[in-house]
């Protein structure tokens, strides 16, 4: 039936100029067609780019400036959203328990989470998938190696290692510089407890794919190995792996939020979106829900979508699910 | 004292105690069906069931329900006698005891001098941590079977103050389980005491599970039942840790009584039908620090010379924090300001200093430019974020007020055992940071020579920002020994209004106690936030 | 086969080595429970003292020796926060935390795979799509606020279920459990859902995405030519091919849901290891966070070792690789 | 066309169709022809020409967005290209066998083939266990499988190749089917295999008369296997017709080219005929007949309208020179233009 494809891919139109039988195909059109076609993608992906976009853009949309500690007037602390009796439309969502505008909290603790969480994601893919390629490609000694040092790693749950690195950072660095290295330790220490799932993940598929036939005839025709690795085994691979970097997205903003309890996140004067839940969830008992509740939803709502897109992108992009 | 007649009746039970103590339960087990079961539920545990394992407020209050003191403290946190009936300074450094007669042991072992000897012996030994509560007795001395001298190295005329924290033990069954000394986890021994007791107090033991549930039987033998008689049966205490569950534990109806309760929970449990809020001032004084002992800040951006040296600058932070609104709005109304580092329930504590200087940003900007500061400063402040009432909230609310005059704190908020260990002795390696302070002896001697004497390794061991002044040291040497109370309150007022216009500490608030309950119990709620069970009460 | 896993045994050990040599070296930086201990008024020589004796200005290796000498000798020290030996303590609180990580794993399993099977057939239908939306609610929405909505609404507004603990247990030998009592059984439900939520979501996703894989595979095809039943071929052909890789996934998966019992049990009050290892950590209590993480990093060698057999065991490709090496 | 009794398989009209983004496009456009019980149908084609379209519309595995849009499939005269599922997968391996062309991936890797067998032979025949494990022991030997007794409890992995397929022909043939559509099936093989398997074919056609549609690319496998061949183009059927015919003396210019690219031992060329150009993407099919661009005989007509099946000497072809309308159609003369001066 591999005919079968090639007769369908055939349909799509090739460059004019090249008449030649040529394969390559115009990977973004199909991308676009199937993009617009599914609704679900369409709608997951305005919700990511609201968020994502406003969140960078805090500080032109927030009505305040959470982190101008000056401007908080504590005796508007938890009021409710407007709403409700007793809010105001000045503060929408309602105030914290410092008096912080719910929104602009939310906007500019965003902005912090996805940055963190985003690049502790992205660190621990890159790291994770080189050592589990490696692991799964070279086996021996190599693979025992890496994954003795995974079941190290696995033991210490993203608090201790933070702590670890925060630790070591501090002592190290001279006191003023301290203030900048915190956002790179949380970054560090996140990615640190979540690059082990990758690796695993990677080796497991890397020993299935190691063997195939499409791999053993590149190795046959000389190809380098490094090139086989990562334009033929990579590809094949990165269908779980997508799965868990879009899930462990929202683990990282999460753990973010942990590790601030712990002194080691950022300065709880600049709150991200996972430490407002966390001081917020104190208030779910006494009946002032939305600190807490508005950022919860906006973080699942950004997860929520960027799982779906992640779903949408792996189905589009992986040629054997056309 | 206790008729003639029960005293033959307890000698003839004596012998065969374990069988009696089985029996009493086995009593008490039929009668569950209508016994009253008290259950309730607090954040800590107490981590050992060994009176003498921590000096911790906490373990203190829960242990003492199965062991008493000679001294205990009534409902005014005024000393009262305990196992002690009454009590007199024979000589200036001597205090004459006449212990209680009558007194059994759980176990039925008779109460007599000699357990006093033997549990002041094991109190201040290693493995014990309430040590420093006889810090001033030299001896223990054994007159007859029911009386004891104490002596003092010099006149201590607040012991009595002193001795409700260390409860009496029997020596019998500590030498039985040779559990003679506390554990002491240097040596890497493990105690009997730990995790059974055998005391004189108003429960027994029953079923210990650590950190997870502790279940107490009245002691049906108790000495104390015919003036106090005790309304409950048994006590399950279960530990809850995540405030919002403990709530929803007492809001579903699984528990009687939990504390501590959040501030910003109260209303919604006041507005519950079927429950009941109970608060009281706490002998807690929570205050902000500054170093005042280094030459250059460690975390600031002035560099050269240490701002918080002037006095100015230390009056400026003062105005410039208005506690008003913290008080009302972070505590949610359950903090009582204050200028002075006790509050009211101490001993000594001067009512009429506690008026704080008015909140006056102008004034404190002014104050800041005198001192050389026009445009402010930046400084690092160190809090606890689980260790006192919305500690965290309180820094956070204070930075942002301080930013108003210009200075930048830059707030670093960590779980306590990281945050004592970064601004506590030896290192004091902090700048400008959260306290709070309960004297133990209830008496304000115990602050001023704990937060404000000059450091010496022995005294001012709190003194985390280094202050020191001549006059309150003589001061505090004096308190120490005056035996004339209203010259010693005096004295006190003298050394906290020194402290006062010094500005040598930012006092904010004292605590509020706030407990929980459902409406048909009645609790004895007082500020030092000792709980005692006895005094429980259910429709 | 058997030399295999004497190697793993080995290697397992000595990652407990190392994870205990990583572990003291950490504990400079998690505060000083010296504070904790003595009573406030306790003078600073004496604090030292105790610091002495307790051995915390050593050097972290030194430190590290003297554990792994007491460790052989299955001493692991007294709790600072107890004062009871370490042992004693975390085997009072393992079976609290095995049981309700295997409740949590048995329901992520029985949920994840059939829901993964079922969105991974049926890859359009709007109930797929559905459970895969409202699945990630569980994944987004932090354990401590889905613990607490489960509370307020079982607990307080119906009463149904108690809001903390873990009900009645029963005493075999050293171990405790509450799964022989109803009670015990009211008492687990929310926290193993909280628990199993994040693992059944993935779960559900990694079954999905390898089912949608093989069913895209040659041998399905040949198989639907051949004219079996869908059930032959989706339950059969389909679902064993997929359940391969996903064995390593899932095991890995439920390893670390150990590590994600540390929220689950503070927020039920869950008498487990999760809560004892928080509190270690609030209060610096040494011994208990240094046991803690050895015998963290034995679970991990263990299911480590256990994923790889099934590996073995599940995929004849790699039993007979393995056996004819073994056995030339 | 071997005419008389019921063909066990007739295709009339068959059309199979695939909306894309442009459109819906037709894949096999207009197909018809039978095939008889026990006779072995070539259909040979360039990849892309359609063939194995008709196999799957056949089988009834055309995988969506494809779709027959018209035309009927009956097999034994009853029509088997509308029939619910249901029905269908019955058909499927009990009437219908099928061989693909990658043994490699053919077999379920986690199976032996012991399940595979007796799975496929319990699913059609009434057969106890051990019952089916004897006859799936019968067929791996028929097929040439050297002690079937052990190495039936193997798995796929330990095969190679060339058994491989020999185990796929006895799934194909597990439950006695009466058609057999193998897709490619020595494509994958190497040459030395390839003749055993096709040996296997045809002595399999021939024991069991089971017919086999046995499409490929490879004149040489149809020329030593077929009893007749149809050649595709572009999704239509340009000739079909007896083997000997075809290939002695084929009609239709692009059968002619075919013919062209085969080595014959003892002929002495330096280079094979090779046709110019390539086939038309679904997309670009020129109107008249499709080959037009690449004919060599190309006339007007041939640019305007579309030729059907059109009677030419021993087969049908689809192309205006065999119309009797067209002037000097001597058919026989001109086609032996064609074959004279092909490049």
């Amino acid at each position: 039936m591999s005919e079968l494809t090639a007769e369908v891919a055939g349909t799509t139109p090739v460059a004019p100029v090249a008449n030649a039988p040529n394969r390559r195909r115009f990977r973004d059109s199909d991308l676009l067609w199937s993009f617009r076609r599914s609704p679900v993608a369409v709608v997951a992906a305005t919700i990511a780019f609201l968020i994502i976009g406003s969140a960078l853009l805090a500080p032109l949309l927030a009505p305040h400036d959470p982190f101008d500690l000056a401007s908080l007037s504590l005796m508007d602390a938890t009021d409710p959203p407007a709403w409700l009796d007793g809010g105001n439309w000045t503060y929408p969502l309602g105030t914290d328990n410092q008096g912080r505008d719910v929104l602009s909290a939310i906007l500019y603790g965003a902005r912090l989470s996805l940055l963190v969480g985003v690049s502790a994601v992205i660190l621990a893919l890159v790291l994770g998938i080189a050592l589990g390629l490696a692991a799964g490609w070279y086996g021996g000694i190599i693979e025992t190696l890496i994954m003795r040092v995974a079941d190290v790693q696995l033991s210490f749950p993203a608090i201790l290692i933070a702590l670890l690195i925060d630790g070591v950072a501090r002592s190290a660095l001279p006191r003023d510089v301290q203030g900048e290295i915190a956002i790179y330790v949380l970054i560090a220490a996140i990615a640190l407890s979540n690059w082990v799932h990758y690796a695993r993940t990677v080796r497991g598929s890397t020993l299935v794919e190691r063997n195939k036939e499409y791999i053993q005839a590149a190795r046959v025709i000389g190809v380098r190995p490094m090139r086989i690795v990562l334009g033929h085994l990579l590809p094949n691979v990165l269908g779980p792996v997508l799965v868990i970097a879009t899930i462990n997205l929202a683990l990282a903003i999460l753990t973010e939020a942990t590790l601030s309890f712990l002194g080691v996140g950022l300065p709880p004067t600049e709150p991200s979106l996972g430490t407002l839940i966390r001081v917020g969830n104190d208030y779910l008992m006494s009946g002032d829900w939305w600190i807490s509740i508005f950022p919860g939803a906006v973080l699942a709502l950004l997860i929520l979508s960027v799982n779906l897109l992640g779903d949408w992108l792996r189905d589009a992009l992986n040629p054997k699910l056309r | 004292m206790l008729s003639a007649a029960w005293d033959e009746d307890m000698a003839e039970r004596s012998k065969g105690a374990i069988l009696f103590a089985s029996l009493a339960l086995a009593v008490l087990l039929s009668v569950t069906a209508n016994a009253k079961t008290f259950r309730w539920a607090n954040d800590g545990d107490s981590n050992s069931m060994d009176p003498y394992a921590r000096q911790e407020t906490f373990l203190l209050s829960f242990d003492q329900n199965v062991y008493e003191p000679l001294v205990r403290r009534s409902r005014a946190m005024k000393p009262e006698p305990g196992l002690a009936t009454e009590w007199s300074r024979s000589e200036p450094a001597v205090w004459r005891f006449k212990l209680r007669q009558g007194v059994k042991f759980h176990d039925g072992t008779p109460f007599t001098a000699d357990d006093v000897v033997f549990s002041y012996d094991r109190a201040v030994h290693p493995g014990s941590n309430v040590q420093t509560a006889l810090a001033t007795v030299k001896e223990v001395r054994k007159i007859d079977d029911y009386t004891v001298d104490i002596v003092t190295d010099g006149p201590d005329p607040i012991l009595p103050f002193a001795l409700p924290t260390v409860a009496i033990m029997s020596k019998k069954w500590c030498e039985e389980h040779n559990a003679t000394r506390a554990a002491d986890i240097t040596k890497g021994e493990e105690s009997y005491a730990t995790r059974n007791a055998n005391g004189t107090g108003p429960f027994m033991l029953k079923d210990r599970q650590p950190d997870v549930k502790t279940v107490l039987v009245k002691n049906p033998n108790w000495w104390g039942l015919k003036d106090e008689p005790i309304d409950i049966d048994d006590v399950v205490f279960n530990r809850i840790e995540n405030a919002a569950t403990r709530v929803s534990a007492l809001l579903s109806g699984e528990l009687d009584m939990i504390y501590t309760v959040p501030p910003q929970d109260t209303d919604r449990i006041a507005n519950t039908a079927g429950m009941k809020i109970w608060k009281t001032p706490e002998l807690r004084t929570i205050f902000l620090g500054m170093d005042q002992s280094r030459d250059e800040l460690l975390d600031s951006s002035v560099k050269g010379k240490n701002p918080f040296k002037d006095k100015r600058v230390r009056q400026a932070f003062n105005q410039a924090i208005d506690e008003d609104p913290i008080a009302a709005k972070v505590m949610r109304g359950f903090a009582h300001p204050t200028a002075l580092i006790v509050g009211p329930g101490v001993n000594g504590y001067p009512a009429d200093l506690d008026k704080r200087l008015p909140y006056d940003v102008n004034g404190a900007k002014k104050l800041l430019a005198d001192a050389g500061y026009p445009d402010g400063f930046e400084v690092g402040l160190d809090c606890p974020n689980d260790r006192y009432v919305n500690d965290e909230a309180v820094c956070q609310a204070s930075v942002a007020m301080l930013a108003r005059i210009g200075i930048k704190a830059k707030l670093l908020a960590q779980t306590r055992a990281k945050y004592f260990a970064k601004i506590n002795a030896p290192g004091y390696n902090t700048s400008f940071y959260m306290l709070g302070w309960t004297p133990d002896t209830y008496d304000a001697l115990n602050a001023i020579k704990a937060l404000a004497v000059t450091r010496d390794g022995k005294n001012g061991v709190f003194n985390n920002g280094g202050y020191s002044n001549p006059q309150v040291d003589d001061l505090s040497k004096a308190i120490q020994v005056e035996l004339d109370t209203g010259k010693r309150n005096e004295q006190i007022a003298q050394a906290l209004k020194i402290l006062k216009d010094d500005f040598a500490y930012i006092p904010l608030h004292q605590q509020v106690v706030v407990w929980a309950t459902r409406d048909n119990v009645d609790v004895a709620q007082t500020g030092d936030n000792f709980f005692q069970l006895r005094f429980v009460k259910m429709k | 086969m058997i030399a295999f896993v004497v190697q793993r045994v080995i290697q397992g050990v000595l990652v407990m080595l190392v994870v205990a040599l990583i572990a003291f070296a950490l504990f400079n930086y998690v505060g000083d429970p010296i504070n904790n201990m003595v009573g406030q008024d306790t003078s600073v020589s004496d604090r030292a003292r105790l610091r002495e004796e307790l051995g915390l200005n050593d050097s972290f290796v030194v430190r590290f020796a003297r554990f792994v000498g007491n460790a052989t000798e299955g001493n692991f020290g007294l709790s600072y926060q107890q004062a009871r030996p370490v042992g004693q303590i975390i085997l009072e609180k393992m079976p609290a935390t095995l049981e309700l990580s295997f409740v949590a794993a048995l329901l992520a399993l029985l949920l994840g795979v059939p829901m993964g099977i079922y969105t991974g057939l049926h890859r359009h239908s709007w109930l797929s799509q559905t459970l895969l939306a409202v699945s990630l609610a569980g994944v987004s929405l932090p354990t401590f606020v889905i613990g607490i909505l489960l509370i307020l609404v079982f607990s307080v507004e119906l009463g149904w279920l108690p809001s903390f603990g873990r009900g009645p247990v029963i005493h075999i030998g050293w171990w405790t459990t509450g799964l022989l009592s109803l009670d015990g059984w009211r008492a687990i439900i929310m926290p193993a859902i909280t628990l199993a939520l994040f693992q059944m979501t993935l779960i559900m996703r990694l079954v999905r995405s390898e089912m949608i894989e093989v069913l895209r595979a040659d041998y399905i095809k040949f198989a639907r030519a051949r004219g079996l039943t869908s059930r032959a071929i989706n339950f059969g052909h389909a679902l064993k091919n997929t359940l391969v890789p996903v064995i390593t996934i899932t095991g890995l998966q439920l390893g670390s849901i150990i590590a994600f019992a540390i929220i689950t049990e503070t927020v039920f009050q869950w008498p487990g290891m999760g809560l004892m290892f928080i509190q270690a950590v609030t209060f610096a209590d040494i011994p208990v966070m240094a046991a803690y993480l050895v015998l963290v990093g034995f679970f991990f060698v263990v299911i480590n070792l256990v994923v790889d057999l099934l590996y073995y065991v599940v995929d004849p490709r790699l039993r007979l690789a393995r056996e004819r090496v073994a056995g030339a | 066309m071997i005419s008389g009794a019921e063909p066990l398989l007739r295709v009339e009209h068959l059309r199979v169709e695939v909306p894309t983004r442009r459109g819906t496009l037709v894949a096999v456009d207009d197909v018809s022809f039978s095939l008889a019980p026990g006779e072995v149908l070539g259909v040979v084609g360039e990849s892309g020409a359609g063939k194995s379209l008709t196999g799957a519309a056949i089988i009834g595995l055309l995988e969506p967005p494809l779709r027959i849009a018209g035309g009927e499939i009956r097999l034994n005269g009853r029509r088997i290209d509308n029939l619910p599922y249901e029905q269908m997968r019955r058909i499927r391996g009990k009437e219908i066998g099928a061989i693909f062309q990658d043994p490699l991936t053919s077999l379920n890797p986690l199976y032996t083939i012991a399940q595979q067998l007796t799975e496929t032979i319990r699913t059609h025949l009434d057969l106890s266990a051990s019952a089916a494990r004897e006859r799936a022991i019968a067929l791996l030997r028929e097929v040439g499988i050297a002690g079937a007794e052990q190495r039936i409890d193997h798995y796929p992995h330990q095969f190679s190749g060339g058994m491989r397929q020999r185990v796929v022909i006895a799934l194909a043939l597990a439950a006695n089917p009466k058609l057999v559509v193998a897709d490619e099936p020595t494509t994958a093989l190497d040459v030395s295999v390839q003749a055993q398997i096709i040996a296997l074919l045809k002595r399999l056609g021939r024991e069991h008369g089971t017919a086999i549609m046995l499409v490929t690319h490879d004149m040489g496998v149809i020329a030593e296997t077929a009893d007749r061949v149809a050649v595709m183009y572009a999704g239509r059927l340009v000739e079909i017709g007896p083997v000997q015919r075809i290939v002695a003396d084929p009609h239709h210019p692009y059968t002619a080219g075919l013919m062209q690219s085969i080595p014959r031992i003892g002929e002495r060329r330096a280079r094979l005929a090779q046709i110019d150009g390539a086939m038309p993407r679904l997309t670009e099919i020129p109107p008249g007949c499709p080959f037009n661009p690449r004919c060599p005989k190309v006339f007007d007509r041939c640019r305007r309208e579309r030729p059907d099946l059109l009677p030419a000497p021993g087969s049908d072809a689809a192309c205006w020179l065999y119309d009797p309308a067209t002037p000097g159609s001597d058919s026989s003369a001109r086609q032996q233009g064609v074959v004279a001066d092909a490049r």
